[in-house]
């Protein structure tokens, strides 16, 4: 993870997403929200979850959809959960 | 338990908590003991050898360990406002677990059953719902999943 | 725990126990773990310090043993026919108890928490309500009284 | 307790009533319903439950006010429950 970079952002994934995308993790450039970076993501590794079905969160928060993707924070996406 | 400090610089006490091993639960209970408390609920979840008919191998949780312990923390902070009860505690394994072995733990000490029966309730379905813990099972046809229930998010 | 024989000579197990002394919870739980059970729920009733806003120094119960043994089984069978549980236990002091001393304890094991609950609340309910068990207490101010709730015989 | 005895009731006295009644339980004639017994024996002990509040159990087992007294049972006066 570059939490130093200023320019981009670390992207985690978990569950279905950590396995499609084949890393935990990883640091991409910080531009648009968060919506548009997940579905340029999705585009890329094929997730199978629509949006909807997720949540997201920013540095440990739950955030919303249309945030800005801020340079130097960590931005997690979260399926459904399935804990208990 | 550890204790964590909040924005303010208040020592909170730690009342979830995520496990990477098979914990006991004997000294989880007797911390909620207290001479105030008549009642005390506890739930458990344990690995069944099945789920939805189909035979289950084993399985093994992956959290989001620093937004899986705020949102813990505040599903016990919940319930600690909402109803009137004592204390409780909840912890949630991660990791490999075999057939047999503890998922999750809630305990709930209180004066009265009601409330005791009602927090701890809210407390497994909250947990269940909100914190960010994914489960993948392995089933005796060879195959493996990721559980992503429909209902989510609420 | 040691079976009995009902009238048709059939081996029954024996679910529901008057305590003359402490008892351990640990092996009662372990004896609901079931590979096919993925909840638990327990509720353990402890020796409060106040009743009704009176201090409590300690208390003792009595039992009316032939017939709240056949009482109690009755609610655990009641209990296993009514809900899709798949097992239930309950034991119940008798004696002198101190002050944060375990009183009664209940135990089930399901494949779902939704039926856990409903029949541990049911079965700390229907001994409270059914099974002759009477409380004495001592209070702080040097009386002391046996419980005779209002609200029974139901 | 006298069980053998063909022309007496057992009679067993639990919590509030046996502290009246001074013993736990005692042999007296087989005679009359349940409930005239446990009137009789209210007038004489002062027991301060009424029979509305109680239940009756006739050889371990729950029974009517109704039932006669049979000689060589054992009757116990149920006062309301305070378990758990």
């Amino acid at each position: 993870m570059d939490r130093a970079a200023t320019d981009t952002v670390t992207v985690l994934y978990f569950a279905s997403l950590r396995d499609a995308a084949g890393v935990a993790s990883e640091s991409l450039p910080a531009q648009g929200d968060l919506r548009a970076l997940y579905t340029a993501l999705r585009g890329r590794y094929g997730f199978a979850l629509p949006i909807e079905r997720l949540r997201v969160a920013v540095d440990g928060a739950f955030a919303r959809w249309d945030d800005p993707v801020r340079a130097g924070s960590e931005v997690a996406f979260i399926p459904p959960v399935s804990g208990g | 338990m550890e204790t964590t400090t909040d924005a303010a610089g208040d020592h909170l006490v730690q009342r979830f908590r995520l496990a990477e091993a098979p914990f006991e639960i004997a000294p989880l209970r007797a911390a909620l003991l207290d001479a105030r408390a008549g009642a005390y609920a506890g739930f458990e979840g344990w690995v069944r050898d099945h789920n939805d008919g189909r035979g289950v191998h084993g399985l093994r949780y992956q959290a989001y360990a620093a937004l899986a312990q705020a949102e813990g923390e505040r599903i016990l902070a919940e319930a600690l406002e909402r109803f009137a009860i004592v204390n409780a505690r909840c912890v949630h394994r991660v990791g490999e677990l075999a057939i047999g072995e503890l998922a999750v733990w809630v305990g709930v000490s209180a004066a009265h059953r009601e409330a005791a029966f009602a927090a701890c309730r809210f407390v497994i379905d909250e947990v269940k719902a909100r914190v960010p813990i994914w489960k993948h099972e392995r089933y005796a046809d060879g195959a493996a999943d990721w559980l992503h229930p429909d209902d989510q998010p609420r």
